[in-house]
Parts: C-alpha cells; structure tokens; sequence
C-alpha cells in the first residue's frame, strides 16, 4: 500500500475544497511555514457539483443594504435555527470573498459602468446576489480550478475515492483513498483534514443535484462518532424540470418570472405571499421572490387541489418568462433557455416552463464549531456537507455559494495553523485502519457470494425518502421511512458487486455511496421524525404540530452513528444571541420586519 | 498522479480523414493549391515566354489552350472559387472586426470580400475585356 | 419505443482486446443517450463503466463519440438517431477502460497556458479590509466571455486530427483557455503565456480543420481562438523582435 | 506526482520549450497568400488561364506588346508578387502541413523543401520581371 504525507488533506474538489486549499495555502505563505496540501476528489475538480449552480452568490454590496439585513433575512429565512454568531461572521465576510473572486478573475456581470451588478434572490430584502449570466457556479468553480494551478504546494489526487478517515485516540491522522483508474488503496497520513465533499441530495428520487452528490463525506465523519446536525432539512427547489429534476434557477424569477397553476392563475398570491405584484416588477419577499420552502409548500397545497397541469407523467405549474422579451431571456438566462430547449423542448421565449419542485440542498451536515472544526481534533468540514449553522431549517438561495468561500477559506486557514503546530501519527496506525478497508472492499467484490444487488437497494431508499420525507410530511410517514431504511441497511451488509475488474469499477463506487447514503438517511429520517413541530424546510401535517415551537424545539438536531444498532438522537441549544425568534412572515404580512 | 499519463495512443493513421465527410472537405480544402501550383507554374513559364520574345509567347498561349492544360487551369478556377468560400468564413473569426465595441456580423465581413472579388474581376474586364 | 446501441467494451484485466456489445433498451423522447447508459448499467449490465455527473452538460464528464462524433451523452438525444448508434470512447485519448479514457493529457495542457488572472503589479492590490473589484465594462467582459464558457470537456480533443496525430499540441480548449485570459482586461499576462502560445506545439500547430468549434457542445469555438491567437503569437514575436527582448523562456522574473 | 510536476508554472520543462519565431513569418505569407488566392486568383485564372487561349479576349488585349507593357512595369512586379510569389507560400504552407497530416516525411525536411522552393520559384518570378523590365 502507498503511503505519503502531507501537512493538510482536504478531501473534496467543489468549490469549498478549492478555496481550502487556496486558503491553506496562502496561510502557509503567511506564516512562512512550507506546507504540503493533498486535495482529492473522487472526479476531476472542475466536475464538481458546484458547477451547476446557476443563480448567483450573495453579500452586502449596495450602498443602501447593512448587514444587519442580510443577517435578519438569513435568520428569518432559517426559521431562528441558525448559530447567529455564525451569520454575523458570515455577513460580514461575505463581500471581501467575493472581491476577492472578481481579483482572481471571475466574470461577473457588469454594470455599464464597469462595477458588478447585483440581481434580485429569494428571501432576500434587496438585491445583493452577484452572478456571472445563469452559470455564477460553474464560472467560479473554473475561477477557483484554475486560480489553484498557481499553487505548487496544492498536489492534486484527482478521481481518487476516499473511503475512510484514519482516527486516532480523537483525532485524525489521515484518509484511506481508492485511486479509480487502478483500484489501489492509497493512505494520506495528514496532521489535519478538510471535508467539503458536498450535500447528499441524491438519497432522494427527484432532485437537482449531480449523480455524485451523495453524501460520502457526511458519512465518513458519522461513522467516526461526529454528529450530523439537523439532517431533517432538506430543501426542495419549486422549479425543477420535470422528468429530469434539472434545475430552472431562482434567477428566472428574481428577473421577473412568475408562477402559474393550469388556470394561468398566479396562485402564490392564496399562500400569504401576496398581494400580486404587477408584471414585470418581482418585488423582494413577495409573490415568485418568497423563499423557497413556501413556494413548494404552496405548489404542493395546488397539486391536492387538483389546480396542477400534466407533463408526461409529472404534476407541474408554469413558470412563465415571455413577458420578459427575448433579448432579455436570452441575455440573462441562456442556460436556462439551453436546458428547457434540450430536455423538455420547450422554448421560454415562446412558452411557460413546466416545473415541478425537486430535491435541491441538504441543509444539515456535519456539525462544526465556528471555525469549521468538528469533534474529532484536526478534522474540518465546510461547504455543504458541513453545519456550521448557516442555514437553520432553510437555506436563502445564493447563501450557499458564498458559504463555500468565507467558510472554505476559514477552514483551510484553521487547518493551516493547526498542522504548523502537529506532528504525524504513527504510521502502523494508519496502515491498521488501511488493513480493515481492504478487507471490507475484498468481500464486497468476492464474485463468490450471492448478495442484495444494490440497484434494488438504491430504488428502495430514494423511494422511502421520498414518500417519507417529502415537502410535508407526518408521522405515519417518516416512520414507516425510518424502518424502511432501517431495514436496508441490515440489507445492505450483505451487497455484493459484479463487476470484479480493479480498473474504473464504478459499481463498486455506486455501492460504497450507497452504503455512504443509507446511513445518513437514517440520520435524517429520525431527526424528522422526533422533530414535533414544523419549521423551513420540515412541514407536518400532524395535528398540533402544523407550526413552529420554540419551547421544545427551538434546538438543533444530532444524531450520532450506534454501528449496526439504531442511531441515537440528541438536542442540542440554538444560538440566538442577537435576534429574538420571531413570525417569518413574507408578502404584505412581513412588512413589519425591522431593517 | 501516477496514473497512466506516459501512455500515449499511436498517432493517427494516415487516412484518418476518409472516415468522416467533414474531414474529407477539409482535405478538398488543403488540396485546391495543387491545382493553384500547376496554374502558377503556367504562369511562370509564361513570363519565361515573355522575356524570351514574340514567338514563344504565342507558342505558350497555345499550349495554355491545349485541352488537358486548359482543363486543368478550369479545375484551378474552381479551386479558387472554392478556396474563397472556405477562407472567408474563416476570416472574421480569425480577426472579428469590432466598430465602437461591438463586433461585425459575420455575414457582412463574408459579403465584403466577396465584392472584393467582383471588383477584381471587373477591373480585369476593364483592362482586357476592351479591345 | 426499442431501439439497440452497440457499445464499445473494454476490461483490460479480463481481455486485451476491445469487443462490441449491443443492448436492447426502451426510449422515449426525452431519452439522452446518459439515461440510455444508466439503464445499461441499473437492469442490463452493471459492469459498464463510464464518467458521469451533472446530466445537465455542464460538468464536462460524459464525452463519448456516438457513430464517429464526438458528443456529450448527457446532450445526445436518441430521438435523433434512426438507425445505428455506435458508442466508443473519446478518439484521440488512451482508453482505460470502456467509455473511459484517461484525460491526464488534457489536463497537463490546460494547465501549461496559465490559466489564471496574472497581475502582478495591480494598481490597487487586494485588500480585504478595504475590498474593491476591478472595473470592466460589459463590452469588455463581451471580449473574452465566449471563450470563458469551456467546460473542459474534451470533445474538441476528440475532434481535432492535429491533436491526434500528435498529442504534445496544446490543442484547442487549452489555447481557447489562454486566450480567454489574454482577452481579459484585468490580465497582464500575455507575455507569460505567449512563450507557451508561440511554439510548434502552441498555436501552430493548427491547420485551421475547424471541426473542434464543431462539436464544441458550448459554442466557444475554440478554432477562432487558436487562430486569433496566431495573430497575437505573431504580433507578439513583432514586438519581440523591435524590443530585443530576450524571447525565451518566461519573460521577467514574474514567478 | 508526475502530473503536478509536469504543470506546475517555472518548472524547468517550460523553460526548455522552444518558441517558433519562425512560425509567424511561415503564417503570415500563408495568410496574406490566401487572401491573394482568394480574392485575386478567380480573375486572373479566368482571364489568364481560360478566356485567353479560348480566343474570347479581344485580339490585342494580351498581344505580345501589350503583355511586355503590362507585366514587365512596376505595376507588373506588384502583380506578380500578389499572385504568384504570395499564393506560392499559400501552397508551400498548406503543402508542408498536407504531408503531416497524411505522415509523410519529416516536417523539419518538408518545411525546409516547401518554403525553400517557393522562395526560389518567387525569386526567379520576380528576377523575371527585373530581367523584362532591364531588357
Ligand atoms: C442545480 C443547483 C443549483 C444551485 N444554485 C445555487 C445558487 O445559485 N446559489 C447558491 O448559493 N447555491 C446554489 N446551489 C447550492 C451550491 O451549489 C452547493 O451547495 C455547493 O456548490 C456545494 O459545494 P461543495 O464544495 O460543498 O460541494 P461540491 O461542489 O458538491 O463538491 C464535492 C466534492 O467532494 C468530492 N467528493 C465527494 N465524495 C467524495 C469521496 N468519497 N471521495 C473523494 N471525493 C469526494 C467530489 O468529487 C467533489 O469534488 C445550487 C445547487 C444545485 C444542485
Ligand atoms: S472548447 Fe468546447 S469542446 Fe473543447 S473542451 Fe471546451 S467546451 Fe469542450
Ligand atoms: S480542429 Fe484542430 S487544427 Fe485547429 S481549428 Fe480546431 S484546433
Ligand atoms: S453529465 Fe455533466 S456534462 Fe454530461
């Protein structure tokens, strides 16, 4: 087995693992020590999920905004259940992130006088979203690839699958990694070590997210005794294509598309989000511009009334750009124009775009401290993998890309100081650990045992998510999910892969997330189900629990990994040191809001 | 790292453009100078002729109408003409044009060297074409 | 609907040699030739390999040649093909295994033009106390955009015979990237990245076949690139020799 | 580790990459030569290398005196440096890449033997008329 050293792993290609590395590095550089940095990334960096992202990355930049508002719109947007000394950090160093992206060469869209423009999100009282045309992600992750490759010290170990951390006595010592092309194992020994490998989107059957979002990193620090905060919020975007769940950006309305039931009624207006804002003039927090949850939340109310359309065999509503012109359409939104064109040939110049809600963002994650550090000593996670308690119960569109800047870039500079001061394990320790996974990898490919075949066990687990932890949700429901998937994971101990080549074998890689996803899946069911309330992302049906309860559950969720027996959940308090929880309202009814 | 990135694929064989059509036309393209070449030499030994007196220049008219000289000297017109089409379209990506910021549409700066080519002509006509 | 693609397999650690397979699968209209893949290897044969990700054409995994052509598979639409369809890898790249080719190369190339914003006496440098964005204006930024939308994904590679008949050009994506930079009006640059530009295995080895800005599935053209780039390798040997600046190598003691 | 060594910038491979300051003059006469191809050739072929000896231009118009004139001028030295000296390095460019592209020979020996015959062929062109000119 390979081994080699490095002063910091990070493991995770997307754009937090790019900006930790950067980070790291130019702390390194600041502190005159000569660092290694390892980045892996089970595809080539530039693949990552962030490059789908499509809206735009927000902060404070027009003179007429404060942070204390972008600070009141994350924690409204949040439902209170976000780590306020976090957001006030956030805020705060969220505009010099995103210079420093343009200094780096990001091309963000322009104003005719040369300053970078800012369009209109969801959730958020003024425009503060900065975005390069309907591609803001990708053309960051490109900026962030490309700014790295001036970096010697970063050493790259592209389409390498991590499969383990190595822990030791509290803290980790490095990761075990399968090289792809070749199925060898590798083991990084590392003084620190940066997850960012991104949310878990793909547990659920209709979603946005890319095929490789499956929540390894989640898994890897879970199983080594790290909680997984509120994984019971997830969100759902209102608008993914149907079929595909490819994702219409949040842009298509902030530029002022609205939303549509079959009658070509603006229905948003009949969920507390009104009154109708006129044609052409989206207005913040109001109407197609309310935050996301109560968009799906309301879409979902108009599909058990019967007011849905049909496309192919999903429910859908409309969202109709026309009104805009073509030259706008086309100037603002290409993408979008690109994918509704392909995929469900339909042409937003001409027609309303069928759209039904998808699965889009894992707002739980790996719980860390503030400065992106979680319970094991030396272990780091930031991006959306992580819960550093930015998001709450409800993630603002545009808040993410941003966080994998100012918090990538915390966390490969906290890991940078920490290796300065670290010395590496022992290598036996290592190698130990190493031992185990071979093993375990030996019998999943041993051809000579009959086993569960994992494309069952994938279907019955987005299946049971979907139907169990949907926009809303009851107790009956997530019950029978969490026994559900339960059960698959008893199942799936005895999975067995086909394909015995050691070269490219992406069956077992479609396994080993599998294994990765069904163990946070339990962690998210039973957060939802022992979360009585209602709140962001997480909606009963239930009598009694149809609202939000601060008494017993203005708290965050963990849940920690028992091996083969059930996970086992705790409460944990909520930060809210500077805004006292109050109504969320949108529409005419948040007018009261303070600035 | 360490992956297989000293392997490297045997270069291409050499009829490597009979398999697609694009490939071919871009070899169509590349190969209307042989018919160039010949029509230049023709014209070469015509200056040859030229220096030399009266005589040979008639003699090289004449072979200039000999039918499989004048056949090919067709060929190498058509080449030209052809050789025009694929170039100009090159033209403005290689050097987009851009008045006051914005860039020419493609289709005008095709047009433009197309007349170029007219008015060459007529200028031809204008010198030889009156007695 | 039925229709049966022919795949292209190859396992080295089970056979040296490459052999053909064909499926039978049911599609629809919206069936990409990805969701084709997927159910190749979900109900008919899980030991098909392949890169995949963001099924939208944006993450530049999925390149494939379909009947000769390079394509994305995630933007390849059965619905478009009658009869035959012929999946192989990538041309031009050496296969690991099945669809799989290994891109080493390719990112080697990416990486030599650098590929990033060079300023390295910035009027204001960054500051992230006081932080302040270049200006450029929205003709400015219109200058290089179009070359900024590469997704890496190689087709182009695929395309090019220059670049199959010798793998050390840089090839177009590569110069397109450089070019990108070049364009850009906040990078100084140009110089650096010209002694890479101006080589054999910069620029000149284009013949101009064009066919990479043909299958480019995100309209970069990375041909009009290369060849702009011929006028600025050109411009810039000019510059050199009026200057006699010495010409090899990386210009000043930038690094 | 090969591949980030092999990227990284100032790594002592970059150094040892060789410009082609050659390449731009190559290129630039191809250019300028397809463009004379381009725009002047479809006349002069047509009137030159098809109307002339099929009898359709007017008697006197290419007579042996009128020829000398015409060619053997300052006007004629431009002409022949338009179309046959430029659309030589035109040929001698596409030629010398032709060969590449169906691999035959080296194209270090092809480069020396194409550019070198259409320097030759130029110079004896243009010598020509220098000679009709001197006559
Ligand atoms: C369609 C879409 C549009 C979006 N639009 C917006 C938007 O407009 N604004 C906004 O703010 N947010 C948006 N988001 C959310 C945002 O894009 C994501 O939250 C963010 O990109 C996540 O980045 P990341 O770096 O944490 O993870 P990713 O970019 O997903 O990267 C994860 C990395 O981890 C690696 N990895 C994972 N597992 C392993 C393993 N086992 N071994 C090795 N490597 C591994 C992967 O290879 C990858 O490199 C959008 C999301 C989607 C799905
Ligand atoms: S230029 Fe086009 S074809 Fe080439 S890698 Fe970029 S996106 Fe792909
Ligand atoms: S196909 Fe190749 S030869 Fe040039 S124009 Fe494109 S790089
Ligand atoms: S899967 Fe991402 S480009 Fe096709």
């Amino acid at each position: 087995m390979r081994q080699q050293d490095f002063d910091i792993v990070i493991v995770g290609g997307g754009g937090a693992g790019l900006r930790a590395a950067i980070g790291a590095a130019e702390a390194a550089k600041e502190q005159g020590a000569s660092q290694r940095i390892a980045m892996l990334s089970k595809v080539y960096p530039m693949r990552s999920h962030t490059v789908a992202a499509e809206g735009g990355a927000a902060a404070v930049t027009s003179s007429d905004d404060t942070h204390q508002a972008h600070f009141d719109d994350t924690v409204s947007g949040g439902d209170w259940l976000v780590e306020q000394g976090v957001v006030d950090y956030f805020v705060h160093h969220a505009y010099q992130e995103l210079v420093q992206m343009e200094r780096w060469g990001c091309p963000w869209s322009r104003k005719d006088d040369g300053q970078v423009q800012v369009r209109r999100f969801g959730g958020m009282k003024t425009a503060r979203t900065w975005f390069a045309a309907d591609k803001t992600g990708f053309h960051m992750l490109h900026t962030l690839f490309q700014t790295s490759l001036k970096y010697p010290e970063i050493e790259r170990f592209d389409e390498y699958f991590v499969l383990d951390l190595a822990v030791h006595e509290g803290a980790v010592i490095g990761v075990i990694a399968l090289q792809i092309a070749t199925g060898e194992l590798t083991l990084l020994r590392a003084k620190a070590v940066i997850l960012a490998t991104g949310g878990a989107g793909r547990l659920f059957r209709f979603n946005t997210n890319a095929g490789i979002v499956t929540g390894d990193g989640m898994a890897m620090a879970y199983r080594h005794g790290v909680a997984l905060r509120d994984m019971e919020f997830v969100q759902y975007h209102p608008t993914g294509l149907p079929g595909s769940g490819i994702l219409i950006t949040e842009a298509c309305r902030g530029e002022g598309g609205i939303l549509l039931n079959k009658d070509g009624y603006r229905y948003l207006q009949d969920y507390g989000l009104g009154p109708e804002t006129p044609l052409g003039q989206p207005e913040n927090k109001y109407m197609e511009l309310g935050p996301r949850d109560k968009l799906s939340q309301a879409f979902w109310q108009e599909q058990q009334a019967g007011r849905t359309g049909k496309f192919g065999d999903s429910d859908v509503v409309y969202l109709d750009l026309r009104h805009l012109g073509e030259k706008t359409i086309l100037e603002r939104l290409p993408f979008i124009c690109e994918l509704a064109k392909s995929y469900i040939n339909v042409d937003p110049v001409k027609e309303p775009i069928p759209i039904r809600p998808a699965v889009h963002y894992t707002m739980g994650g790996i719980e860390t401290n503030p400065q992106c550090e979680t319970s094991i000593t030396g272990l780091y996670a930031a991006g959306e993998c992580a819960s550093v308690g930015l998001h709450g119960a409800n993630r603002l569109g545009s808040n993410s890309l941003t966080e994998l800047l100012v918090f990538g870039r915390l966390a490969g500079e906290q890991a940078s100081r920490r290796a300065a001061h670290t010395e590496w394990a022992d290598s036996a320790l290592l190698h130990a650990q190493a031992e185990r996974q071979q093993a375990t990898l030996a019998r999943l490919c041993d051809g000579n045992r009959s086993g569960e075949n994992w494309v069952d066990l994938k279907h019955a687990m987005v299946q049971a998510m979907e139907s169990g932890c949907g926009i809303y949700r009851t107790e009956e429901s997530m019950a029978q999910a969490l026994a559900q998937i339960r059960k698959l994971r008893a199942r799936y101990r005895e999975i067995r892969v086909n394909d015995a080549s050691k070269i490219f074998n992406t069956e077992l890689l479609e396994c080993l997330e599998l294994g990765c996803g069904l163990d946070i899946a339990e962690a998210s069911c039973l957060g939802a189900l022992e979360r009585r309330e209602s709140r962001g992302a997480h909606q009963r049906l239930d009598e009694g629990m149809q609202t939000r309860d601060d008494v017993n559950y203005l708290k965050h969720s963990q849940v920690f990994y028992q091996g083969e027996a059930p996970a086992r959940l705790h409460w944990q308090e909520v930060d809210v040191r500077f805004s006292a929880p109050a109504e969320r309202a949108y529409g005419d009814a948040g007018k009261g809001d303070k600035v | 790292m360490n992956k297989t990135s000293s392997q490297r694929l045997p270069p291409l064989k050499r009829n490597w453009w009979l398999k697609h059509r694009f490939f071919k036309l871009y070899m169509l393209r590349e190969a209307t100078v042989l018919p160039l070449v010949f029509f230049l030499l023709c014209l070469m030994a015509g200056m040859v002729a030229l220096v030399q007196g009266a005589d040979s220049w008639q003699g090289w008219v004449g072979f200039m109408g000999s039918p499989v000289v004048l056949a090919l000297n067709l060929l190498a017109l058509a080449a030209s003409l052809y050789h025009a089409a694929t170039f100009f379209v090159l033209f403005p990506r290689v050097m987009p044009l851009r008045i006051a910021g914005r860039s020419l549409p493609d289709n005008m700066i095709v047009a433009g060297q197309w007349a170029g080519v007219v008015v060459v002509a007529l200028l031809f006509f204008w010198l030889l074409g009156r007695a | 609907m039925n229709k049966t693609i022919s795949v292209k397999r190859y396992v080295p650690d089970n056979a040296a040699e490459s052999y053909w397979q064909a499926f039978e699968l049911p599609v629809d209209d919206s069936t990409s030739l990805l969701d084709a893949l997927n159910h190749i290897k979900e109900q008919l044969d899980s030991t098909l390999s392949y890169r995949w990700s963001c099924r939208m054409a944006i993450c530049g995994s999925c390149g494939v040649m379909v009947n000769g052509i390079p394509k994305l598979g995630c933007k390849t639409f059965l619905r478009d093909y009658d009869g035959e369809i012929r999946i192989e890898p990538l041309a031009h790249f050496p296969v690991q295994r099945d669809l799989v080719v290994d891109m080493e190369i390719f990112l080697e190339h990416l990486a030599a033009v650098k590929p990033y914003l060079i300023d390295d006496d910035p009027v204001k440098p960054f500051d992230p106390q006081a932080p302040e964005t270049y200006r450029q204006s929205p003709a400015q930024l219109a200058r290089y955009k179009q070359f900024a939308n590469c997704i890496n994904c190689g087709l182009c590679y695929s395309a090019c015979p220059q670049f199959g008949l010798n793998p050390e050009f840089r090839g177009p994506a590569a110069i397109a990237l450089a070019h990108r930079y070049n364009q850009d009006s906040r990078d100084h640059g140009k110089k650096q990245r010209m002694a890479e530009l101006n080589r054999h295995e910069g620029v000149w080895s284009c013949t101009f076949v064009g066919f990479c800005s043909k299958v480019c599935p995100k309209h970069v053209d990375p041909a009009a690139a290369v060849n702009q780039g011929k006028v600025e390798a050109a411009k810039h040997t000019l510059i050199a020799l009026f200057k006699g600046d010495e010409m090899n190598g990386e210009g000043k003691a930038h690094e | 580790m090969s591949k980030q060594a092999m990227s990284k910038p100032g790594s002592p491979q970059a150094a040892s990459h060789q410009q082609a300051f050659d390449e731009p003059l190559w290129w630039g006469l191809f250019s300028a030569g397809g463009v004379c191809f381009a725009v002047l050739l479809p006349a002069v072929i047509l009137f030159i290398g098809v109307l002339l000896p099929l009898g359709l231009l007017p008697a006197d118009a290419l007579s042996y005196e009128r020829a000398t004139a015409l060619l053997f001028s300052v006007p004629g030295f431009l002409f022949v440096g338009a179309v046959v000296c430029l659309p030589l390095f035109h040929a001698a460019h596409r030629l010398r890449h032709g060969l590449f592209d169906i691999s035959v020979g080296r194209d270090g020996f092809n480069k020396k033997l194409m550019y070198g015959a259409a320097a030759l062929l130029s110079m004896l062109a243009l010598g020509l008329v220098v000679a009709g000119m001197l006559s």
